[in-house]
């Protein structure tokens, strides 16, 4: 390895940046060898693990509980669609994103600092209420935001520049989807290496001494409220951005898309690849996403009915997450790690 | 007027359903300080059993007392095959393992007894009550509902306040070791809890059920709304339960009535923030809030 | 240092993985397109693939998760009877638990993996509506969408493979209001509205006619089953009749709250919540000294219909409905839903036929617009299918139910949405009976 | 009374208790001490059920208690009052009370409750508050009070003295001679503070890394200037 190269890995900042741009790599390579369909699933694994990585920050640092990041992702897909309604005056799609993540960012400090004063159950409660209310209040303001059908979004072209470039690069020509798959995976990486890198910091190793006992970390001069709030702020704009992702992969923000499910599917993909572990998360996230299609189809093949089958993949998917919770508690990262260790301190 | 009355009537019926499941919901956190979100399929899957007894020609009643046995019996058994195993570990472990067992009892729920709507019969009238020209908007199932979900209430309060089983229940909720140190055999207390709980949720939803419509999903609003009001009325308190239920579904029955039905999640959280930000334990906490 | 690059390591093989089973999935793509000389997708010598979204799972799945074992049986009739111009249909059907993300998700996979040469039935508007763009942008015919909504058919140019099926709800709304002005003047009018497209198209067409009749309108949220705050608004203000675009569980609730209040208005329900096969066996459980007499509890109750049900089991084509059931159904007995289906699948069944014996995306299409006026089937009115519209349905009629069973209070009664003015139906469609091995002929 | 052979313990791979044998004679206080990580703690738990022994036995009256669950400790008629006082600030201080009650064998349960209020009058006034209110030496003697209860044999305290001020040290040293003189009752009392304790202990046991470094009577080991620098720090 070069010196440079070294004093690259040396710095955190350096080895993050230089992990994104090899997962760059590795996303182009997987999408541009892979089907339509699975560019689609590629997106939706996206968006998932965006939203799941904010939560293990949450839950898995911090050691908040929230029942209701739906929510938010809602907030941000609203704003995309609201902002992407127009197809011949809409502003850059890079800009939507980050609108859609300062917004949810916003809402999220309200929720958060109202949250930092509750304890366990109780944000466990407030944010499940606040789970099934946003779909409400796109009913309750129909003009504006649709009511049940929702507001559809138009996906922007893909940019001539990119269009090219991946051109250039792959001999292939980009799909409207595919675009929409690579702005997930852009999306995902960005916000991990953020993500990876407040952890390692100072904001990180606060969150890490409230969680474990904030009565220490109060003595020892921090600020429970502030760093709480701060973490479900983060958290939450990450759920804007997943949010705003969604809407371009689903192209439509409907209420019915951010029922209760979807907040607890985030958190079982947290749970299942290990708590506060940003891989866990990405490893959740792809369970959720392509576990049920596997499922269905083995039970179709396995000669169930449609409606049997149907029912397998909540049936599978609500069974693992117990037996992750039973039997491997730190998820499968977690489970994964320890066992390394083991092997290590036994040769 | 009318119209004021009815709402207010109708509330107070579905505030009382709230409050029996808030019970449940209290009875486990007073008994292991978990929060059980699969309370609602639990008690599903036992109405479903009431329901194909009672298809079977075997009368209501029947019927209700298997649901509520079959609910102490999976309490017991949810506690000791699922729950144990996260009893030591954080709240959090506990709360998803309740979560996926939701899913999987709503999966097999449907599997099993399919996910069409049926009709559950109710013991006693359906009809309103008439008071001269005004219309009582409480039928005899609804006087029953709220008679039963007092007597639960108050059942609870005695178990809990006077007698030694609800004394070292309370006691290996909040300190396994010392109470194990004092003779309270934890384990028991626990399963004991939870199957008592399970029976109480069972209730809930035999009284949600009688005389409208079940199918798999039947009780999902309920979690909801359930869980709130136990959270509004402080988790520790059965009072504080049946208070929050009926502060819950009376204000949803008007904010329904004379706003809309699409914005009562919405209300319902206005409500319970209001609520926590004043009093962030719920209305009944004596204790200060404990850390979990 | 060592961790770092492990976590590269890890973090690699997670997208490799990833690509491994995308891969797999690749494999098992099947691709008898090849195999035909016409190289059309889903569409190989012997079998032609079809699918939809429907929600099988959730809080949607009463009910309309029975509409597909209907499709599935209609279709296994016409195999067995040698399939149509050869080819055996085969129908895939995806759980979309009536999420829009869900739905996307499958119909991806239905067009993209399963390769279905069309999508026939895709149920319901919201989550419809998350997949119609991609289902036009690719050229897939999205024949006969499962919901009334206006946006499956009035918009040709911009939708030019989505076919409607079933009267949309303006027009049913239309004729509804037009019945209650002519039949009840006088009276002062409720409406209990679902709220989203169905009770709003429906609200807009009762409205043409029932401007100053109507003295409120309640609106529920599907999931929300305590509907007595509504049903106490519509008492306070006197209505002497409801107008209900609803669905059956909701007209259950509604006849079991309006009981508790004393509330005893003349009730009119829309073709969707109308059921009263389904409806009557919920109420005649709760009959055991609770209520009226389960069967006549719906006696008076007005509704429209526009394809005969299984409350007519003599109409040749409930005949029909009944054989095919028996011998192909997945169990259980036949249900409206599951007639709905049979009936969509004739429907498209009738289509492939014309589109002759070998179907293209365009063809079927083209096959419609051009034919489409003139297929025969269970439907009471005649579709409303050319180059410039591809709505369903054109009409429907009134109807009184007594004794668990409908009888016309009008003539089939068609129109479009819009001005169109409602006219007598004279095609004869209401009359007609199917062809004798039940298979139509395009 | 209480007679402990060759007891070993551990956590995980972490040798906590190793060969310990001594024994804590009837109407007797026997004082252990010993530095932080000595194993003072670690022996209590094991006597008491909650840490099993890999090795050796606990005999409570010639009874092996190496197979009796926690649960059953009490009514054999031990009682162990672990450090930080266990007290349930959650419930009332009746309540508390009422729990100690609970361990035993049926017998008059109002009038031991009234005793206990004699013995701590500041407690009969806050009955029915919650524990939360009562003081850190409050809360000693509640925990005291509610071991008293279940009439035991042999109480087991770790660390009564923690965290509070001489003077309530003083008080609860006073009352634990009292209980013996007056019950009968056996004591072993694990203590940092060795000077207190071996003011009123008739025995004392030096703890070191798990393994006994001397048993003999109290004041003997008080006068022991080497033993005192070397393990009890006064």
């Amino acid at each position: 390895m070069t010196a440079f190269a070294q004093r690259i890995w040396a710095s955190t900042l350096g080895r993050h940046l230089l992990l994104a741009g090899l997962g760059l790599v590795a996303v182009a390579l997987v999408l541009e060898n892979t089907s339509a369909f699975r560019n689609g699933q590629f997106a939706v694994m996206a968006y998932m693990g965006i939203a799941a990585g904010g939560l293990t920050v949450l839950t898995g640092l911090n050691g908040q509980l929230s029942l209701g990041h739906g929510a938010f992702m809602a907030i941000g897909a609203y704003t995309t669609a609201l902002l992407l309604d127009d197809y011949e005056s809409a502003p850059p799609l890079i800009l939507v994103l980050l609108a859609a993540t300062a917004v949810a960012l916003v809402i999220g400090a309200g929720v958060g600092v109202a949250a930092a004063r509750l304890h366990g159950p109780y944000i466990a409660g407030a944010t499940l209420a606040l789970a099934i209310a946003v779909p409400g209040i796109a009913l309750y303001f129909q003009g504006t935001l649709g009511g049940e059908q929702g507001l559809t979004v138009v996906v922007p072209d893909v940019p001539n520049w990119f269009a090219d470039a991946a051109y250039f690069i792959t001999a292939n020509d980009v799909s409207s989807s595919k675009y929409v798959a690579y702005i997930g995976w852009f999306s995902l990486i960005v916000s991990y290496v953020l993500l990876a890198n407040l952890s390692r910091s100072r904001v990180g190793r606060i969150w890490r001494a409230v969680r474990d006992d904030d009565v220490a970390a109060e003595i020892a001069g921090i600020n429970l409220g502030r760093a709480r709030v701060l973490a479900f702020v983060v958290s939450t704009a990450c759920a804007g951005l997943a949010g705003a992702v969604l809407a371009l992969a689903v192209r439509l923000a409907a209420p019915s898309g951010f029922m209760l499910t979807l907040s607890l599917a985030l958190l079982s993909a947290v749970v299942l690849g290990g708590l506060g572990s940003l891989l866990g998360a990405l490893i959740g996230a792809a369970l959720l996403t392509f576990l049920p299609q596997v499922v269905t189809s083995i039970g179709l093949d396995a000669g169930l009915t449609d409606l049997q089958a149907a029912e397998l993949a909540p049936l599978v998917y609500g069974l693992t997450t117990m037996l992750v919770v039973i039997l491997a508690p730190a998820g499968i990262v977690g489970t994964a790690r320890a066992a390394r260790r083991r092997r290590r301190s036994h040769p | 007027m009318q119209q004021f009355l009815t709402t207010a009537l109708t509330g107070l019926t579905q505030g009382m359903i709230y409050a029996a499941f808030a019970l449940a919901l209290v009875l486990i956190w007073r008994s292991t300080r978990i929060v059980n979100f699969a309370q609602a399929p639990m008690a599903m899957i036992t109405v479903y059993i009431a329901l194909v007894i009672i298809d079977a020609g075997y009368s209501y009643w029947l019927g209700f007392a298997a649901a509520l046995l079959s609910g102490l019996l999976l309490g017991a058994v949810v506690e000791r095959v699922a729950i144990r195993p996260v009893e030591d570990k954080p709240h959090i472990n506990a709360v998803i393992l309740t979560l996926g067992l939701f899913i999987v009892i709503h999966a097999l729920a449907a599997v099993i007894f399919g996910s069409n709507y049926r009709s559950f019969p109710a013991p006693f009238g359906l009809s309103g009550f008439r008071v001269g020209d005004v219309n009582v908007a409480l039928t005899g199932f609804s006087v029953f509902t709220i008679l039963a979900v007092l007597a639960v209430m108050l059942l609870l309060v005695l178990l809990f306040r006077f007698t030694n089983v609800g004394l070292m229940m309370r006691a290996s909720a909040f300190n396994q070791e010392v109470a194990r140190l004092l003779g309270v055999r934890v384990t028991r207390m626990l399963t004991q809890g939870w199957a008592l709980a399970a029976m109480v949720g069972s209730l809930s939803g035999l009284l949600i059920a009688g005389g409208n419509l079940v199918h798999p999903s039947y009780m999902d609003s309920v979690v909801v709304f359930g869980f709130v009001a136990a959270v509004l009325g402080g988790l520790d308190s059965p009072i504080g339960a049946v208070v929050g239920g009926l502060i819950l579904g009376v204000s949803l029955s008007f904010v329904s009535g004379y706003i809309g039905s699409e914005v009562i999640a919405l209300a319902a959280l206005v409500i319970l923030m209001v609520v926590l930000l004043l009093r962030p334990g719920g209305l009944f906490s004596h204790a200060p809030a404990r850390r979990v | 240092m060592r961790t770092w690059s492990r976590r590269v390591a890890v973090f690699t093989s997670v997208l490799a993985a990833g690509a491994v089973l995308a891969a797999c999935g690749a494999g098992g793509r099947p691709d008898e397109g090849k195999d035909s000389t016409e190289d059309v997708v889903g569409v190989t010598e012997d079998t032609i693939k079809i699918g939809a979204h429907f929600p099988l799972t959730g809080v949607a799945a009463p009910g309309y998760s029975e509409i597909p074992s209907g499709h599935k049986a209609y279709y296994d009739y016409v195999n067995a009877n040698g399939g149509v111009h050869g080819r055996k249909i085969e129908f895939v059907v995806r759980d979309d638990a009536y999420n829009p993300t869900q739905t996307s998700q499958v119909t991806n996979e239905l067009v993209l993996k399963d390769r279905i040469f069309a999508m026939v039935g895709g149920l319901g508007t919201p989550t419809h509506s998350a997949v119609v763009d991609f289902l036009n942008g690719e050229k897939v015919p999205d024949l006969f969408v499962s919901s009334g909504s206006l946006q499956w058919g009035d918009d040709v140019e911009s939708k030019p493979q989505t076919f409607g099926w079933q009267p949309d709800y303006e027009t049913e709304g239309k004729i509804i209001g037009k019945w209650v002005s002519e039949n009840m003047p006088n009276a002062r009018v409720g409406l209990f509205l679902q709220d989203d497209d169905f009770g709003e198209d429906g609200e807009k067409g009762v409205r043409r006619y029932l401007g100053d009749q109507i003295v409120a309108t309640e609106r529920y949220t599907s999931g929300n089953t305590d509907v007595a705050p509504q049903v106490a608004a519509l008492q306070a203000a006197n209505v002497d009749i409801v107008l209900g675009f609803n669905t059956p569980s909701y007209t259950a609730l509604t006849q079991l709250t309006a009981n508790k209040l004393n509330f005893d208005p003349k009730w009119f329900y829309s073709n969707v919540g109308s059921d009263p096969e389904l409806v009557g066996s919920l109420l005649a459980r709760f009959s055991e000294g609770a209520v009226k007499d389960g069967s006549s509890l719906l006696d008076g109750v007005v509704t429209t219909e526009y394809i005969p049900g299984v409350d007519t089991p003599d109409d040749p084509w409930v005949k029909l409905w009944q054989e095919v059931w028996d011998k192909h159904g997945s169990g259980g007995k036949l249900t409206n839903y599951r007639v709905y289906g049979m009936s969509q699948a004739y429907t498209f069944v009738q289509a492939l036929q014309s589109a002759g014996p070998n179907p293209t995306r365009e063809g079927i299409v083209e096959a419609i617009e051009q034919a489409g006026k003139e297929f025969d089937g269970p439907a009471l009115a005649p579709f409303r299918y050319s180059e410039d519209s591809h709505m369903g349905i054109s009409g429907l009629r009134v109807s009184e139910l007594s004794g668990g069973k409908a009888n016309p209070l009008t003539p089939v009664l068609t129109t479009d949405i819009g001005d169109a003015p409602i006219v007598k139906d004279h095609s004869g469609a209401a009359s007609d009976a199917p062809p004798e091995d039940g298979i139509p002929t395009g | 009374m209480l007679d402990i052979r060759d007891l070993t313990a551990a956590y995980g791979p972490v040798t906590a208790l190793d060969g310990v044998s001594f024994t804590a004679p009837e109407g007797k206080i026997t004082a252990v001490l010993g530095a932080n990580g000595a194993g003072k703690t670690s022996l209590l738990r094991t006597i008491s059920g909650l840490l099993r022994p890999t090795k050796g036995t606990a005999y409570l009256a010639g009874k092996d208690l190496s197979r009796v669950p926690v649960e059953r400790m009490s009514r054999l008629g031990l009682a162990h009052v672990p450090e930080g006082r266990g007290v349930i600030t959650e419930l009332t201080v009746e309540e508390n009370l009422r729990l100690g009650g609970l361990g035993r064998s049926a017998r008059a349960k109002p009038a031991d409750l009234e005793r206990i209020y004699t013995l701590f009058p500041k407690m009969a006034d806050r009955r029915h508050k919650t524990a939360h209110v009562l003081s850190g030496g409050e809360r000693q003697m509640l925990v005291i009070g509610r071991a008293l209860l279940a009439t035991p044999k042999v109480l087991l305290l770790d660390e009564p003295s923690l965290g509070l001020a001489p003077r309530i040290v003083a008080q609860i040293f006073d009352l634990l001679k009292s209980l013996v003189e007056s019950d009968g009752l056996t004591i072993v009392l694990v203590e940092q503070n060795a000077r207190s304790a071996l003011s009123i202990a008739d025995y004392g046991v030096v703890l070191n890394l798990g393994k006994l470094v001397v048993h003999d009577d109290a004041a003997v080991l008080a006068a022991d200037d080497k033993l005192r620098h070397a393990y009890l720090g006064f």
